[in-house]
């Protein structure tokens, strides 16, 4: 069954453990820049918002590649990027509506949350339990069309309302 | 009303006018207007001939024809007139083509400038022979006839056989001797596999370099899925010093057509395309003329002579980049590409021009084909040796006497073709060795002539067949030197794509500079072949795999010649400038002052009646000296 | 599936694969230099060259151009091979000295030092970068120019491309680093091609992240309606993503 | 070089120039952040320089822990000679500006001399600029944070408000909306300096050594702080940190009053409905779990970002007698808007209103401002001046230390502060003998950067893991009994080594005694891959520490200086648990004697040179 990973961000402290750990397994290195992960501090507001690859069921990313280097991991169902296959033109980080993707800079390789094979790493380090890997039955379908649900009006905010 | 031919019938009715063009009951004067006619001045010559016989109300032919392949004799002028043999007149210019009109005027023979008389006429096609009226009383028992003329002698003319004889522009005079009748004989009579089976038979193999058996070529098209097919003419002419596929588009552009309708026809192709060169503004001229005329009557277009079979051809001209002739830049280039080989498989033949099956053959494979059709496989297979069937167009240039085209039997040895044929080496000099098959090929040398010439032979003595080009070289050329004009010539005319082909010919060429500088190391001939060797295996295309012949085979057969360059620092030959000298035979100078004063340099000293000396420090070596030494005084050394 | 033998060893393969990519697949290691999984084979280079048996016959070929076919025989490192590709790596050696992958090829293969005639180029002519261009991009920006060894790659006309993205892709492939991207503010320049491109400019944080010319391309390819947030650099689409999230309370 | 980012950058704003040294050539002896602060303090900075003047220097330095996967790994180090005491000034923030930093490829910024105009520092990775802030100068700090985060708000920006470009002794360095090094009038020297913010960008990272190690020792550092009560409470604690000093009996009222305050429940109760109410969210520092801070909202209180530091609340209640809640609560945000040290402020306004009402000062002095205990609105007003060094304010910005010898007419009598000159932060002293001496010796400026998890001070509450704790360290369980004297120096020593042992490696104080030093140390050689052992690294702090004691040696400290007001000497506690309660002068002179000896010090308590020699000082 599918498992995705969801964000409670009403419990997200802001304490970027998840940057620190996700840069730390994926670079080797504590580096948020690095991290798959991003946690958006809003300071006036009061509020705190981990972003991060969304892992879509139809990612822009996989659909506007040229390469075909975009793929779904059959298992986890992760959209991972076959570094062999990028031709490094960068449109999947341009396509991606919520900055999903991103370039490394020294490694010269696109990165992106790939779901830890299906283990994801910041939910074991979260120390509120902010973020969470739930597996698609009904509860975790009814949570994910909540996100989803958030995450289409926010879409229409970007699109003016268009469908 | 519709000139378009349908029957066998309609054909001959065609025939018997284009035989009325070709003997008509008045003088019927050719002049031979292919680019080796005009280049000697042939259209002056033509346009003399017009104006005098307009202005003397003359009732005379006065035609254009292609190249009889004595080029060496050019412009030629033949004059035929009713009852007697046919003339031909040699190296004319516009005074002689005067003395010639008043002598037709008073129906006199002239006699001065006789090349050859022609007895008779021979219909390839048709096996037949057509007699010319002996014109005893004209009395030209001592003129030699052209059957016997040394460099006609040994020569068969297949794929030439019309060069010369008829108008290129008249279609009827091409029927006359037999054209399309192997169109309609194929068109009503065969099937296509049939056709097939006929050329494989007849063992003819590509001209245009590679010698791939033609007939297979065609199955692989003809088995090829796919309904939509080509067939292309490959008339991309090269070589430098090569130019029968020119001479037989501007002297017989129907025999090509023909053969490719007929290759259409067995292959299955709707369309085909002749890839010409630019640099071919006459043969294109003439390609268009004959395609024009071939629909007119019916040859081309729709339902070709009434039958279902339609076909039509493109006329494409190439920038002129060597390595078009290579299938599959050749395709590119058509399709608008930039021109470069691809990797084969898949080969044109499974996914050619526009990804379509497609059958490459070059112009004079193309016009073998009518005359097997007409003669047979059995015919034509005897001609030739085991492996090499038929005959091939040798165009013989450089030092040599007779220069021009000649189409030889295979297995001919080089000695019958440069001695006999082309009249062995001007001024007395020694024979040293024939480069064949143009910049690619390889250089034979004198003791190899007896060799039978074919495909395998060529092969095994490093060279190739390629589109025949045959360059005579005597004892004053260096052949390190040639060797470095080839490949200076390859180093631009590589596509460029290969690694191994483009980097290795700059790097042979600048060794072989070097040596030709007098700057040659130790170990240079060894690394000269280790690079030569890489470049022949590791690159793609024809041009790459034999790029390095001439480098391999002159190292091979002249390597005392190399190393006097890289040991002794001398050139045999005495071409290599760094490594010759000029000096003054003090017994023979008359001290005339004469090259004093011409020496650019002022490198010559010397006062009157005394012996003049050469200041080599000063000498370029430009040669003026010894070109203007009226005593022979100055030597090279 | 077909059976070959790779050097020495017997194995069976699908079809379709090329000798390189077989010999990928089962860890045999092949240098090449101008083959990308992404384009179809080239064989520019001849890096890749290998020796191939077929039906007794002998022949050098690139193994990225040259189809896997039942009952031959690959040998990836005969001294046939060794020798030729030794000779091509000191080719490319002298062409192009200073680029790095170059150099370790020539390492690797016991170049010390290479006797042709140097060039100092940066560029091998693997057409990496055209093939990219014209086969993955789709906007041909580039292909090559002259025969012989006067062949270069280039815009049409040497001038500014009106069809280049900017998007980088030629760079990020290129093997020996040629082609250098520079970005300056609000443009993009690419001094190999003769191009420079206006970069557009984030609404929200007022930064340049992306050219022009590539965000028209999303727009043109992209199937959901794209230009609210095409005009936000990825930065600021979490921002954005964020903020509607949490406005909620 | 892993853990750290190898370079210090050094920028002298009088030359307008900046350069960059190797950080290891201080990281072996003196660790990080307060370690490193201190010795180039000591190295770069001639005696008895002026704290104001170009001369002196600013440090701001990170550890090698800080901005790495440890948790509560938040931390940099501020050192510089305090305009306060003109001795050794430290403190110490949380939060993301360290981190930055440090992902900068910087572990630390020295600033040196002093700008013509006002001026701040954009940090991005190598690219380091200095540039005009004359547009920035005057505003609060929400505003200038809100500025320089304008279209890149990755940057992490650290700056000072009103009060530290007035140079007022009681202003501090803010980072963001929130967190403050508060202490020892940094603010002043950093405006003294006319650098008005230094705002980081850093996209580097920090390399790890052993990144396998760190992730578990990063799991059990967690479930070691979720074990505190701290973190099972919050973000309750905001109140119930009322409830413990009261219970504790550490709660103290007014200008260290000797009465218990009547409206005390009513206040705690007040502060509880008003928490309960307006509470938003918890809030952290970087990799830390506590969530220390909270997010509020208060209707009519528009735009600013408010986060509140849970310490912070009493001291304005207590100090100040605010039962109200909305006044702590605009009190609290004035400071945190203006650049003040919450804790010092409301110190001064106790005392203020004390000498008011004692008729030292008069309507005159205080410009018409009615100092009374209880008066918010008085106090705002009062506070507002004192940053802005208006009327009286003008004196009370020196702090109690200079603020009472510049009115002289007796004042000092009243004054009850550190040696440092600062106030006592959120205690009473008197009953906790080991507290008053550790606010007497401490040479780092500020006590409190001594005290936290001090076993006495939850004796009543928790009396049983008092005496366990305080087992474990002297290995006696009635040490834990504050009012006892002997026992005490050893505790004090253990708790000032473990706060320089935080502060040097970047991380925070807070948890660091209930998760461990061995934990601490594994995470260190973790990040470094330096193999020390716990010992090693005591020995680096005892180091760290004697150096600070040079260093006020050497601007001129003497033994008579580690002491306390009279006050606490003479006036017993009148009410309350601790009734009775009072410093005796004997025997707080034999843990002073005792606490030297410990420290490898002579009687006068300077470092023997044997202990110098240990220690690789001489």
């Amino acid at each position: 069954m599918k498992r995705v990973l969801l964000v409670n961000w009403e419990k997200c402290i802001g304490c970027r453990t998840c940057e620190m750990i996700c840069s730390l397994l994926n670079e080797e290195r504590c580096n948020p820049t690095e991290a798959r992960i991003t946690v958006i501090k809003f300071e006036e507001k009061g509020a705190d918002f981990p972003v991060y690859c969304q892992n879509c069921e139809a990612p822009a990313c996989e659909a506007i590649c040229p390469a075909k280097a975009i793929y779904k991991d059959d298992i986890t169902e992760a959209v991972l990027v076959d570094i062999r296959r990028c031709i490094g033109c960068r449109m999947c980080i341009l396509a991606c509506p919520i900055g999903g993707l991103s370039f490394h800079p020294a490694r010269k390789e696109i990165i992106k949350c790939d779901l830890c094979k299906g283990d994801p790493a910041c939910v074991k380090y979260c120390p509120e339990g902010a973020l969470e890997v739930v597996s698609l039955d009904t509860i975790g379908v009814k949570r994910r069309r909540e996100n989803i649900r958030k995450f289409s009006s926010y879409l229409d905010m970007m699109t003016g309302g268009k469908e | 009303m519709s000139k378009k031919i349908a029957s066998l019938r309609e054909l001959d009715e065609l025939r018997k006018r284009g035989l009325k063009s070709l003997y008509p009951d008045k003088p019927r004067i050719m002049v031979g207007m292919a680019t080796c006619g005009l280049a000697t001045g042939g259209k002056k010559v033509f346009e003399i001939l017009s104006k005098g016989i307009e202005k003397n109300g003359m009732d005379a032919k006065l035609i254009p024809t292609g190249c009889l392949g004595y080029c060496q004799k050019e412009p030629l002028v033949d004059l035929l007139r009713p009852g007697w043999p046919r003339i031909i007149y040699q190296q004319m210019d516009p005074e002689k083509a005067e003395k010639l009109l008043d002598n037709i005027n008073q129906g006199n023979i002239w006699r001065e400038n006789v090349l050859a008389k022609m007895e008779e006429d021979e219909f390839l096609i048709f096996d037949e022979k057509r007699k010319y009226p002996s014109g005893s009383e004209a009395n030209l028992n001592n003129t030699p006839s052209y059957q016997q003329l040394p460099f006609y002698k040994k020569q068969l003319r297949i794929a030439t056989r019309n060069c010369g004889f008829i108008n290129p522009t008249n279609l009827a005079e091409y029927v006359a001797r037999g054209g399309y009748y192997s169109l309609f004989k194929v068109l009503t009579q065969y099937e296509p596999e049939q056709v097939i089976e006929e050329v494989i038979n007849s063992g003819l193999r590509g001209r245009g370099g590679a010698g791939f058996p033609t007939g297979r070529k065609w199955i692989y098209s003809r088995q090829a899925k796919g309904d939509i097919k080509y067939v292309i003419c490959n008339a991309d002419e090269g070589d430098p010093g090569a130019y029968m596929d020119r001479s037989i588009l501007e002297g017989d552009p129907h025999s090509i057509l023909e053969g490719m309708i007929i290759g259409a026809y067995a292959i299955g192709a709707r369309e085909g395309y002749i890839y010409v060169r630019a640099e071919y503004p006459l043969a294109i001229e003439r390609l268009k003329e004959a395609i024009h005329q071939a629909q007119d009557y019916g040859f081309l277009g729709n339902d070709i002579l009434g039958g279902r079979f339609s076909f039509s051809i493109n006329i494409s001209r190439g920038a002129g980049a060597f390595v078009c002739g290579e299938e599959t830049a050749l395709i590119a280039s058509i399709e608008g590409r930039q021109g470069e080989p691809r990797p084969r498989p898949p080969f044109p033949a499974q996914s050619g021009l526009w990804g379509k099956p497609t059958n490459i053959n070059n112009v004079e494979t193309w016009a073998n084909i009518p005359v097997i059709i007409a003669r047979g496989a059995d015919w034509f297979s005897q001609i030739g040796t085991q492996r090499s069937k038929g005959t091939k167009v040798f165009s013989l240039v450089g030092k040599i006497n007779n220069t021009g085209l000649v189409e030889v039997p295979m297995g001919i040895t080089l000695r019958e073709i440069i001695y006999d044929i082309g009249g062995g080496i001007p001024g007395g000099k020694k024979f040293k060795a024939v480069q064949t098959g143009g910049p690619s090929g390889g250089c034979v040398p004198s003791w190899l002539l007896n060799l039978p010439v074919d495909y395998e032979q060529l092969t095994k003595v490093g060279s190739i067949m390629g589109s025949g080009g045959m360059i005579v070289i005597d004892e004053d050329t260096c052949v390190v030197d040639l060797a470095r004009y080839f490949l200076s010539f390859l180093q631009d005319e590589s596509c460029g794509k290969c690694t191994s082909c483009r980097e290795g010919i700059v790097w042979m060429l600048e060794i072989l500079t070097r040596i030709t500088h007098g700057k040659g190391e130790e170990g240079d001939i060894e690394l000269l072949e280790q690079i030569a060797e890489v470049v022949k295996n590791a690159s793609l295309c024809g041009l790459g795999k034999t790029a390095p012949n001439s480098v391999l085979t002159t190292s091979l057969y002249f390597k005392d010649e190399y190393e006097a360059h890289i040991k002794d620092k001398q050139c045999p030959a005495r071409v290599c400038r760094d490594l010759i000298t000029y000096i003054i035979n003090e017994e023979k100078c008359t001290g005339c002052m004469r090259c004093v004063k011409e020496c650019v340099q002022e490198a010559i000293v010397g006062e009157r009646r005394k012996p003049h000396r050469i200041i080599q420090e000063k000498c370029i070596k430009c040669g003026i000296c010894y070109e203007t030494c009226k005593f022979d005084a100055i030597k090279l050394e | 599936m077909l059976k070959i033998v790779i050097d020495g060893k017997e194995v069976e393969v699908e079809e379709g694969l090329s000798v390189l990519e077989l010999a990928e697949k089962i860890g045999v290691k092949i240098p090449t230099l101008c083959y990308h999984p992404a384009v179809s084979a080239y064989g520019a280079c001849r890096v890749c060259i290998v020796e191939v048996i077929e039906k007794g016959l002998s022949k050098l070929t690139t193994s990225c151009t040259c189809p896997v076919e039942s009952g031959i025989e690959v040998k990836t490192n005969s001294e046939k091979v060794k020798k030729t590709r030794k000779l091509i790596v000191e080719m490319l050696l002298a062409r192009c000295p200073d680029a790095k992958i170059i150099q370790d090829l020539a390492k690797q293969l016991h170049v010390e030092k290479t006797r042709a005639p140097q060039k100092n180029e940066n560029c091998i002519l693997c057409g990496l970068c055209m093939r990219i261009c014209r086969e993955i991009i789709g906007v041909d920006a580039i292909g090559f120019a002259n025969r012989g060894h006067k062949r270069k790659v280039t815009t049409p006309f040497e001038i500014q491309s009106d069809v280049c993205l900017g998007c980088g892709a030629c760079a990020f492939v290129c093997p020996t680093g040629a082609i250098k991207i520079e970005d300056v503010e609000d443009k993009r320049k690419i001094d190999m091609w003769h191009t420079e491109l206006g970069k557009v400019k984030c609404e929200r944080c007022g930064r340049y992240f992306f050219p022009e010319s590539a965000v028209e391309y999303v727009k043109r390819k992209s199937l959901q309606d794209v230009d609210g947030f095409l005009k936000l650099c990825p930065d600021c689409r979490k921002r954005v993503l964020a903020n509607k999230l949490v406005c909620g309370w | 070089m892993n853990g750290y980012s190898g370079k210090i950058l050094f920028i002298d704003l009088s030359e307008n120039q900046t350069s960059t040294i190797e950080t290891s050539l201080y990281s072996r002896e003196y660790l990080g952040g307060r370690g490193i602060g201190v010795k180039l303090l000591y190295d770069m900075v001639r005696p008895k320089q002026d704290p104001l003047g170009p001369e002196n220097i600013l440090v701001f330095m990170t550890g090698p822990l800080t901005g790495t996967l440890t948790p509560s790994s938040g931390r940099v180090d501020i050192v510089t000679t305090s305009p306060e005491s003109n001795l050794l000034g430290g403190s110490n923030a949380g939060g993301f500006w360290g981190p930055e930093l440090k992902w900068a490829g910087y572990d630390g910024v020295v600033i040196k001399g002093k700008a013509k105009n006002p001026v701040y520092i954009q940090i991005y990775n190598d690219e380091v600029k200095i540039k005009d802030a004359q547009k920035l100068w005057g505003k609060d700090v929400f505003e200038t944070v809100k500025i320089l985060r304008q279209g890149n708000e990755e940057n992490q920006v650290a700056c000072i408000g009103p009060a530290g470009e007035n140079k007022s002794n009681l202003s501090g360095i803010a980072f963001n909306f929130r967190n403050y090094a508060a202490r020892a009038g940094v603010g002043a020297v950093m405006g003294a300096k006319n650098l008005k913010a230094i705002a980081v960008r850093g996209t580097k990272g920090s390399d790890i050594y052993d990144t396998k190690a760190l992730q578990e020792i990063c799991l059990e550092i967690q479930n070691r702080e979720k074990m505190m009560p701290l973190y099972k409470d919050a973000p309750s604690w905001h109140w119930k940190l009322f409830q413990s000093l009261e219970e504790d009996g550490k709660a103290f009222f007014g200008n260290y009053e000797s009465f218990l305050w009547e409206d005390r429940i009513k206040a705690v109760q007040n502060v509880k409905e008003f928490i309960q109410q307006n509470h938003l969210k918890p809030e952290s520092c970087l990799t830390c779990p506590l969530r220390c801070w909270a997010h509020f909202s208060i209707r009519g209180e528009e735009g600013a970002p408010i986060i509140a530091c849970q310490g912070t609340w009493p001291s304005i209640a207590y100090f100040m007698k605010l039962s109200d809640p909305y006044y702590i609560w605009r009190i609290y945000t004035l400071c945190q808007k203006l650049g003040l040290d919450v804790g010092g402020t409301s110190a001064v306004m106790a005392l203020a209103a004390d000498l008011y009402e004692m008729g030292v000062i008069s309507f005159k002095d205080t410009k018409g401002i009615l100092f009374e205990l209880g008066n918010g609105k008085a106090f705002a007003e009062a506070i507002e001046k004192l940053a802005k060094r208006e009327d009286f304010g003008d004196i009370l910005a020196e702090g109690i230390k200079k603020a009472v010898q510049k009115i002289g007419r007796g004042a000092e009598r009243y004054a009850v502060h550190s040696k440092g000159g600062t106030e006592l932060w959120l205690m009473e002293v008197r009953p906790f003998k080991g507290a008053a001496l550790t606010c007497a010796v401490t040479d780092s400026g500020s006590c409190n950067r001594a005290t936290y998890a001090f076993p006495d001070f939850y004796y009543r509450s928790m009396q049983k893991q008092a005496k366990m704790v305080a087992k474990n360290i002297v290995g006696k369980e009635d040490a834990a009994d504050p009012t006892r004297y002997d026992y005490k120096p050893k505790m004090v020593l253990f708790y000032e080594n473990m706060h320089i042992f935080a502060d040097s490696l970047g991380v925070c104080a807070i948890p660091f005694q209930p998760v461990g030093l061995e934990l601490w140390s594994r995470s260190f050689s973790a990040c470094t891959g330096i193999k020390l052992q716990l010992k090693d690294l005591m020995l680096t702090v005892e180091r760290i520490r004697t150096l600070e004691r040079l260093f006020n040696l050497r601007e001129g400290l003497k033994r008579e200086d580690d002491t306390l007001s009279q006050r606490l000497f003479k006036e017993a506690i009148k009410e309350g648990p601790w009734k009775g309660e009072v410093l005796d002068r004997e025997k707080f002179e034999a843990m002073k004697d005792e606490y030297y000896f410990l420290r490898g010090w002579d009687n006068d308590g300077r470092p023997t040179e044997k202990t110098l020699e240990n220690l690789g000082l001489k």
